[in-house]
C-alpha cells in the first residue's frame, strides 16, 4: 500500500506535471481547431475537433516527406554513432592504455564546441564531398556531435560491469573483441539502448546544422521545416501546431516507454562525472 | 615435477612495489594457500600466475614449463573468482560450456564434460537457470563447475568463499577439500581466513606487505611461527605478544615489559651475540592454564578482567602487572571478574630481530 | 591496490585499444577538431564581401574587444545564462525532490516531466511564440480574459522578449536539470534521513543540512551542463525573435551566425565563435579542475 | 576594377565572343544548375521551365530548391560562391545583392548579353538595381515595391480620400478609430512590418525617403542617418505610427502577421508588397474582399512619395561553365511572353514596362494600372558590397529606437553612422 500523499508532495506533483504539459497541450488543442477558432480573440479553449490542419500539414506542407527525412537522418545517426562509440567506450572503460584520460577529456571538450565554431569548415568539407543537401551529409557531422555523449554514457555503463567477468572470459580463451561482443555487449544492452534513444532524440531535434546543410526542402528534416514554416498571408499556427504535434509524438512515445532508461542514461554521466 | 613454481617474482605498480622477491613451489597435486591480510599482495600474485597481470621481474612455471609469454587462455589454468563472475546473460549450462566452446572443443566432448561436472557438483537441476536465479551457494558451485569442466592443470581460487555466510562457508570448505581429493589437481587458493587456510592447505604461504613471511605445513605455521607477524596472524584468539627487553642469565632469560618481569627457565643462544636487547615474547592463549602444569612453566599473578564463557571453554582476559594477557581454558573457569589468580604459561615463543629463537619445548 | 590496476596490460591490448578508438577519433577529428582549428586560423584574417582575405593577426580579437554590439550580445548571453541556469537549478531541484519520492504514478509523473526535454527546441520555440502571441496567445487570454485591449505583445518589448526566451528555455530544460539532480538524490542513503529524523530535524532542516550539502556535486554538474548549453542558445532566438527587438535578445551565438553567414565577415564571425568557445573552455577547465573528473579515476566495483 | 575584369577572363572567355552564338546549335547537351527558392506558385514555375526545355531541347534545367527566405537563400548562395562551386550556373539575386555579388566576383557581368536598348524596355529602377560600377549583373524577373493598402469602405464612411501625407494618414486613422471605437474595439490605425529584420529597412526607407532623407549620401560613400530630415522621420514613426496607430505589437510583425491583421479587418491602413492585393481580395482568407484600396505611399509635407524597391534578378555565376546556355535561359524567362504568363498565373508584377498596357495582364490584375506610378518611383536600398552589414546596422538602429522609446534618436543615429562609414571606408580601401 502506498501512503496517502502529503499535501506538499501532491501540490509539487501537480505543479510539475501541469507546468510540463499544459503549454504543449495548448498546442495540441490548437492543432484540432479550425482556422476560425485559431484566429478568435479572445482565444477559444476547446477545439471543435477538426483535423483540417493535419490534412493541410500532410498534403500541402508535405509533412510525411519531412518525417521521412527525419527518420532517415536520426536513424542512420543512431546506428552509426552506436557502432563507432561502443568499441571506443569499451577501450576507454576496460583496457589499460596510455592517454585514456586525455581522450575522455578531449571528447568532453569537443562536446562543448559552440556549433558555429565548426559550422563553416564542416560546410566546406561537405561541399567538397558533395554532401550538401544529402542525408549522409547531415549524418556525418551528427555522428561526430553525438559521439562524445554516447561514448561518455557507454563508458560509465561498461565501467559498472564487474571486471571479473571479463577476466573470466579471458581465461576462458576470449580475445579482447570476443570479450566485448560475447560477454560485455549483451550485458550492456540496456546502456546501448539508452544511448541509442538519446542519440536518436538529439538527431531528431537538431536544428542548426540541419538549417545550414539542408537548404533543399526535398531533404529537410522536421525542425527545419517547422522553423521556416511561414505562410504568405498569415502565420499558419494551426499547421505549425499540427506539424509540431506529429514531430513530437514519437518522442513522447519514447519517453513514456523508456522513461527509466533515459533517466538512468542521462544521470550516468552526471553523478560520476 | 613441480605443479607450480614461482621464481623471484617482483611486481611494481608505478612507483609502489607490491611484491618483493616471491618464490614458491607447489608439487603436483598440492593444495597451496596464500594467506594474508587484505592488501598483502596475494591476489596480485594469483593474477600473475593466471597471466592477467604481468610480473615486473621473475618467472612463473606451470607443469615445469615457463609460461611468462603465454596469455591466460594458453596457460591451462582455471580460476574461480571472489564474485563468481558468472556471465549473467547465459544459463548455467552455457556458462559451463563457454570456455570449452572458446577452445573449440567438439560438441560431444563438451556434453560429456558438462555431465561429469554436473554430477560431481550435483547441479543438474540448475543447468537451465540464469545466474540471478541461483542462491549464493549455488552460484559458488557453478563458478567452481566452470573451472572444473575445463580440466586444467592448475586451479586458482581468489577468495571464493568470502561472499558466503558462515555456515555455508564451513560446508563449502569441506566440499572443496573433498573435491581436491577427488581431482588431485594442483590448486592455489587465496584467502585471508586462517581457518580456511588451516583446513584446506597442504602448504600455507603467509604473506604480508608483498613478502612471503613463512611457508609451511599448517601445523608448522601454527606451532613454529617464523616471526611475530605469522605468530599474531594465526590463532584465535590471537597470540599474546609482548614487546620488551631481555637479559640473558646463567640458566634463564629475564624478559621485561613495563612492570612485568618474566623469568623464562631456558638457556637461550642469543642470535644477536649480545646478552641483552629487545625482543618479542609470545604465548598462545591456549598455552596458558590455571593449573600448575608441571615443570618449566612461567607463573604469573594477575586479576581477572573479563570472562567470556563459550560453553565448552572460556576466554579469560587477565591483567598481569598492568599488561593484558588473554587465555583460553577448558573447562569453564569458575572464578569471577576481579578475582586474583595465578596463571601458568606452558609454551613460550621468543622472537629476536623479528626471527624466531627456538626454545626447547616443555 | 589491485582494483586500481585491474586491467590487463599488454602491447596487444594497447593495439586493440587504439584500433577500437580509431573510428571515433577519426570522426571527431574530421568533423570537430579540424573545423575548430580551421575556424581559429580564419579568425586571424580579415575577410568580407568585396575584399581580399588578408592576415591581420589578432586584429579581429581587438575589434571584438571594442565592438559595442558584441558587448551587448555578450551581456544578453551572460544574463540569459545566469537567469536561466539559476531558475533551472531551482526548479530542477524541486522537480527532483518530487519525482524522487515514492508514490503511486511516479512513473507517469517522471515521463510527464521529461516531455519538455524531449520536445524539439524548435517546436518549443514556436509553441511559446504562439502562447505569447499578442492576439491569439493563451498567456494573454489567461491573464486578461475578455479584456482584449489589455493584451500585451510580449515579444515586442525588449525586456519581455528577453524574458520570453528565458521562459522557453526554463520550461524546456528544467526537467533535464532535475534529472541530473535526481541522480544525486538517489545516491544519498535513506539511513541518513532516518538518522536526521531521529535527531529531530524538521523537513526543511533535513533538506538544508543533509540533502543540500550531499547534493552539491550533482548541482554543480547540472550547473556545468546547463551553463555550456545556455551559452550556445540559438534555436530559441532564431525562431522566436531573430535577435530583436533592438538586439534585446541577440545572444552571442546568433550574432556570430549573422556575422558569419549573412554578412559574410568570415574572419570576424569566426572570431566571435572562437571567443565563445575559449571562454567556455576556460570555464569548464576551471570547473573540472575544482569539482573534479571522478569518472576517470573511478574504480570498478 | 582589375579584379572585376579578371573573373570572366580567368575562364578563358572574352566579352565579345559569347554574344550572338546560338547555344542550342554548338554544343552537346548541357544541364544548367539553377539554385532557386521555394516558389509560391510552383506549378507556374514547373510549366515555365517545361516550356524552356521544349524550346531548347539541348538544355536541361536542374533546380535546387532553397528556402523562400531572402536571408537563408542569400547565405546558401554566398557559401556556394565562396567555394567557387562550378556546378552552380544560375541563381536569383534579391535587388540588394548585385553589388555584393559583383564586388566579390561571384556574378558574371551581362553587359554583352544585355545591351542598352534591351534594358530600356524594363522598369528603370529594376535595371538600376542590377548595375554596379557601370556593369550590369542581373536581369529583373519582376518588380516589388512598397505600397499603401487602405480600407476603402472606412475612408468613404468618414468622407476621406486616400491620404497623400503621413500626417494626413495619422489624422484619418485617428478619426476612423474614434468613430469605430464601439463597434470595432480591436481596430488599429496602421499595420506594417517593424520586426528586426530586412523588411524593417524597406519600411523605414520609405518614411525617411519621403522626407527627403536617405540612408547614404548621394555619392554612396557616407552614411546620412543624422540628417535632420531623417531623424524627424524616424521620430515620427516612433511617436505617431508605433505608439499611436500600430501598437507596439507591430515590432514583432513581418509581412504575414501584418497582412493577417489587415485582412481580418483589424487595420485601417496597411503597408505591403504587390502580392497582398490578391490575398486581400481572396474570400478564402480575407474578410475585407472588395473593401480594399491601394495607392502610393504617403509623403511628408515637402517630400516625395517613395517606395522601397524589391524583387528578384536572374544572375549567372562567374564560375559557371555554361554562361551562354544560362543566358539563353534568362532571356527566355524574362521574355514578354513568359512575364505575361507569370503575371497572369502567379501574380508576379512584370518588370517589362510594355506589359502594363497588355489587356490580358490588366484583366487578371486590374490594380496594376494604379500601381505603375509606384513601380516607376521605387527606390533601391543602398547599393554596396557590404549591404548585409549595412542592413544589420540599420536594423539594429531602427529596432532600438522603436523598441526603446526613451533612446536618444540622434545618439543612436550617430552610432549607426560611425559603423556604416567604417565599413564603407573598408570596402573603398579594398577597391582602390
Amino acid at each position: 500500500m502506498t501512503k496517502p500523499l502529503r499535501p506538499a508532495l501532491l501540490s509539487g506533483i501537480l505543479l510539475a506535471v501541469l507546468g510540463s504539459l499544459c503549454p504543449f497541450l495548448w498546442f495540441v488543442l490548437t492543432s484540432f481547431k479550425s482556422q476560425i477558432q485559431v484566429e478568435a480573440i479572445p482565444p477559444t479553449w476547446w477545439p471543435d475537433g477538426s483535423v483540417g490542419f493535419y490534412a493541410s500539414a500532410l498534403i500541402e506542407h508535405r509533412l510525411l516527406h519531412y518525417i521521412r527525412n527525419s527518420v532517415i537522418v536520426a536513424g542512420a545517426t543512431t546506428v552509426i554513432a552506436l557502432v563507432v562509440a561502443t568499441p571506443t567506450a569499451y577501450a576507454l572503460a576496460r583496457l589499460r592504455m596510455a592517454g585514456k584520460a586525455w581522450i575522455l577529456g578531449g571528447l568532453l571538450c569537443v562536446a562543448m564546441f559552440p556549433h558555429i565554431v565548426i559550422a563553416g569548415p564542416v560546410w566546406q568539407i561537405l561541399e567538397r564531398l558533395g554532401g550538401l543537401n544529402t542525408h549522409w551529409g547531415l549524418v556525418l557531422p551528427y555522428v561526430s556531435l553525438t559521439l562524445p555523449l554516447a561514448v561518455w554514457i557507454l563508458t560509465t555503463f561498461f565501467q559498472e560491469l564487474p571486471f571479473e567477468l571479463e577476466e573470466a572470459a579471458r581465461i576462458d580463451g576470449c580475445t579482447g573483441w570476443q570479450a566485448l561482443y560475447r560477454i560485455l555487449l549483451p550485458l550492456a544492452a540496456p546502456g546501448l539502448f539508452t544511448t541509442a534513444i538519446l542519440t536518436f532524440i538529439y538527431a531528431w531535434n537538431e536544428f542548426f546544422f540541419a538549417l545550414l546543410i539542408l537548404t533543399d526542402p526535398e531533404h529537410q528534416t522536421l525542425p527545419v521545416g517547422i522553423a521556416l514554416f511561414q505562410g504568405e498571408f498569415t502565420m499558419p499556427w494551426g499547421e505549425i501546431a499540427a506539424t509540431s504535434v506529429i514531430a513530437t509524438l514519437p518522442l513522447i512515445i519514447i519517453v513514456l516507454l523508456f522513461q527509466r532508461g533515459i533517466i538512468s542514461g542521462l544521470s550516468a554521466g552526471a553523478v560520476k562525472g | 615435477m613441480a605443479g607450480l613454481a614461482l621464481r623471484h617474482i617482483e611486481k611494481t605498480f608505478g612507483r609502489t612495489r607490491v611484491l618483493h622477491d616471491v618464490s614458491l613451489e607447489a608439487g603436483e597435486g598440492e593444495f597451496v594457500v596464500l594467506l594474508g591480510p587484505s592488501g598483502c599482495g596475494k591476489s596480485t600474485l594469483l593474477r600473475i600466475i593466471a597471466g592477467l597481470e604481468p610480473q615486473t621481474h621473475g618467472s612463473v612455471h606451470i607443469g615445469g614449463q615457463c609460461v611468462d609469454t603465454l596469455p591466460p587462455p594458453d596457460r591451462d589454468i582455471a580460476m574461480v573468482f571472489q564474485h563468481y563472475a558468472l556471465y549473467p546473460h547465459l544459463t548455467v549450462r552455457e556458462n559451463l560450456a563457454f570456455g570449452l566452446k572458446m577452445r573449440q572443443e567438439p560438441k560431444p566432448v563438451i556434453e560429456q564434460r558438462l555431465a561429469e561436472t554436473a554430477a560431481l557438483l550435483e547441479i543438474h537441476d540448475l543447468l537451465d537457470r540464469k545466474p540471478r536465479e541461483l542462491s549464493g551457494g549455488q552460484q559458488q558451485r557453478v563458478a567452481m563447475g566452470r573451472a572444473i569442466v575445463r580440466k586444467p592443470q592448475l586451479f586458482l581460487f581468489d577468495e571464493p568463499l568470502s561472499n558466503l555466510d558462515a555456515r555455508l562457508r564451513a560446508s563449502m570448505r569441506v566440499e572443496l577439500k573433498k573435491l581436491h581429493q577427488r581431482l588431485g589437481t594442483t590448486m592455489v587458493y587465496v584467502t585471508h581466513d586462517q581457518a580456511e587456510a588451516m583446513t584446506l592447505g597442504h602448504t600455507i604461504a603467509v604473506m604480508n606487505h608483498g613478502r612471503i613471511q613463512q611457508i609451511g605445513r599448517p601445523d608448522q605455521i601454527y606451532h613454529e611461527p617464523g616471526n611475530p607477524f605469522v605468530a599474531g596472524f594465526i590463532g584465535n584468539p590471537p597470540m599474546n605478544l609482548f614487546e620488551g627487553s631481555y637479559r640473558l642469565h646463567q640458566r634463564e632469560l629475564e624478559f621485561r615489559v613495563g612492570d612485568l618481569t618474566l623469568k623464562v627457565p631456558f638457556q637461550v643462544h642469543d642470535p644477536a651475540g649480545t646478552d641483552a636487547g629487545t625482543a618479542t615474547l609470545g604465548v598462545r592463549p591456549e598455552d596458558v592454564t590455571f593449573d600448575p602444569p608441571g615443570s618449566r612453566h612461567v607463573a604469573v599473578a594477575g586479576t581477572i578482567d573479563v570472562i567470556e564463557n563459550l560453553g565448552g571453554d572460556s576466554v579469560v582476559y587477565l591483567i598481569v602487572e598492568g599488561q593484558p594477557l588473554v587465555t583460553r581454558t577448558s573447562p569453564v573457569l569458575r572464578q569471577h571478574a576481579g578475582d586474583s589468580v595465578t596463571a601458568y604459561m606452558k609454551k613460550i615463543h621468543l622472537f629476536i630481530n623479528e626471527n624466531r629463537v627456538p626454545l626447547p619445548s616443555s | 591496490m589491485r582494483e586500481n590496476d585491474a586491467m590487463t596490460p599488454s602491447t596487444r591490448d594497447h593495439a586493440t585499444g587504439w584500433l577500437m578508438i580509431f573510428p571515433a577519433l577519426t570522426f571527431v577529428a574530421v568533423f570537430s577538431l579540424y573545423p575548430a582549428m580551421d575556424s581559429f586560423l580564419l579568425s586571424l584574417y580579415s575577410e568580407f564581401p568585396g575584399s581580399e582575405r588578408s592576415f591581420i593577426g589578432f586584429g579581429n580579437y581587438a575589434e571584438l574587444f571594442r565592438d559595442p554590439v558584441a558587448h551587448q550580445a555578450l551581456i544578453v548571453t551572460l544574463g540569459f545564462v545566469l537567469l536561466s541556469t539559476t531558475l533551472e537549478l531551482l526548479l530542477g531541484t524541486g522537480i527532483a525532490l518530487v519525482i524522487h519520492e515514492r508514490f503511486k504514478g511516479r512513473g507517469w509523473t517522471r515521463a510527464a516531466v521529461l516531455i519538455p526535454w524531449a520536445i524539439p527546441t524548435v517546436v518549443a520555440a514556436q509553441m511559446w511564440r504562439f502562447l505569447l502571441n499578442d492576439q491569439y496567445g493563451a498567456v494573454n487570454a489567461i491573464l486578461f480574459g475578455d479584456q482584449v485591449d489589455a493584451y500585451v505583445p510580449w515579444l515586442a518589448d525588449p525586456w519581455m522578449a528577453f524574458g520570453a526566451i528565458v521562459l522557453a528555455d526554463v520550461w524546456k530544460t528544467s526537467s533535464f536539470a532535475g534529472l541530473l539532480i535526481l541522480a544525486g538524490l538517489q545516491v544519498i542513503p535513506d539511513e541518513t534521513y532516518d538518522a536526521a529524523r531521529i535527531d529531530g530535524a524538521t523537513a526543511w532542516q533535513r533538506f538544508w543540512h543533509i540533502t543540500f550539502p550531499l547534493l552539491k556535486p550533482a548541482l554543480l554538474t547540472a550547473l556545468l551542463f546547463r551553463t555550456i548549453d545556455a551559452f550556445r542558445v540559438f534555436d530559441l532566438v532564431f525562431v522566436m525573435t531573430q535577435g530583436g527587438p533592438g538586439d534585446a535578445t541577440q545572444v552571442i551565438q546568433f550574432y556570430g551566425y549573422k556575422t558569419l553567414f549573412t554578412e559574410g565577415r568570415v574572419g570576424y564571425g569566426t572570431t566571435i565563435s572562437v571567443t565563445v568557445f575559449v571562454a567556455l573552455a576556460i570555464f569548464s577547465l576551471f570547473y573540472v579542475r575544482t569539482v573534479g573528473s571522478k569518472l576517470l579515476q573511478r574504480e570498478p566495483a | 576594377m582589375v579584379l572585376l575584369c579578371n573573373v570572366p577572363l580567368a575562364h578563358g572567355r572574352e566579352f565579345g565572343t559569347a554574344r550572338g552564338s546560338s547555344p542550342t546549335l554548338v554544343s552537346p547537351p548541357v544541364t544548367l544548375h539553377f539554385v532557386t527558392w521555394k516558389a509560391d506558385h510552383p506549378q507556374a514555375w514547373d510549366e515555365a521551365i517545361r516550356r524552356f526545355e521544349q524550346a531548347h531541347p539541348r538544355i536541361r534545367v536542374n533546380r535546387e530548391i532553397a528556402p523562400h527566405s531572402s536571408t537563408a537563400y542569400h547565405d546558401l548562395l554566398t557559401q556556394k560562391l565562396k567555394n567557387r562551386d562550378v556546378s552552380l550556373d544560375l541563381f536569383f539575386m534579391d535587388v540588394i545583392w548585385p553589388a555584393e555579388f559583383a564586388a566579390a566576383g561571384w556574378a558574371f557581368p551581362l553587359d554583352e548579353y544585355f545591351p542598352q536598348n534591351e534594358r530600356e524596355k524594363f522598369l528603370p529602377a529594376t535595371i538600376a538595381s542590377g548595375v554596379y560600377r557601370h556593369h550590369i549583373y542581373g536581369v529583373p524577373s519582376r518588380i516589388d515595391s512598397g505600397m499603401l493598402y487602405y480600407r476603402k469602405d472606412l475612408l468613404e464612411k468618414y468622407g476621406f480620400s486616400p491620404p497623400s501625407t503621413w500626417n494626413e494618414l495619422v489624422r484619418q486613422a485617428e478619426a476612423v478609430l474614434e468613430g469605430e471605437r464601439t463597434t470595432h474595439p480591436l481596430l488599429r490605425g496602421y499595420s506594417g512590418q517593424f520586426k528586426q529584420y530586412e523588411g524593417l529597412v524597406c519600411g523605414m526607407l520609405e518614411f525617411v525617403g519621403s522626407h527627403n532623407g536617405s540612408f547614404l549620401t548621394e555619392d554612396g560613400r557616407r552614411s546620412n542617418l543624422t540628417a535632420p530630415e531623417s531623424l524627424l522621420a524616424v521620430r515620427f514613426v516612433r511617436e505617431q505610427i508605433i505608439q499611436r496607430l500600430a501598437t507596439p505589437a507591430a515590432l514583432t510583425y513581418q509581412e504575414p502577421e501584418s497582412l493577417a491583421v489587415f485582412i481580418q479587418g483589424k487595420a485601417v491602413f496597411h503597408r505591403n508588397w504587390p502580392y497582398a492585393w490578391g490575398l486581400a481580395n481572396d474570400p478564402r482568407h480575407s474578410k475585407i474582399v472588395g473593401k480594399v484600396g491601394v495607392t502610393t505611399l504617403p509623403r511628408f509635407s515637402g517630400g516625395k512619395s517613395m517606395s522601397a524597391l524589391g524583387g528578384w534578378l536572374y544572375g549567372i555565376s562567374a564560375y559557371s561553365q555554361h554562361p551562354d546556355e544560362a543566358w539563353a535561359f534568362i532571356e527566355f524567362m524574362t521574355s514578354p511572353a513568359l512575364q505575361k504568363y507569370f503575371a497572369i498565373h502567379a501574380s508576379l508584377a512584370p518588370s517589362r514596362l510594355a506589359l502594363y498596357a497588355d489587356p490580358e495582364v490588366l484583366h487578371a490584375n486590374p490594380q496594376y494600372k494604379d500601381l505603375l506610378p509606384v513601380f516607376r518611383t521605387a527606390r533601391p536600398r543602398p547599393r554596396t558590397p557590404v549591404y548585409p552589414i549595412v542592413s544589420h546596422i540599420l536594423q539594429r538602429y531602427f529596432s532600438r529606437v522603436l523598441a526603446f522609446p526613451k533612446t536618444d534618436i540622434l545618439e543612436e543615429a550617430q552610432e549607426a553612422d560611425r559603423k556604416i562609414n567604417r565599413f564603407l571606408a573598408l570596402v573603398r580601401d579594398a577597391r582602390e
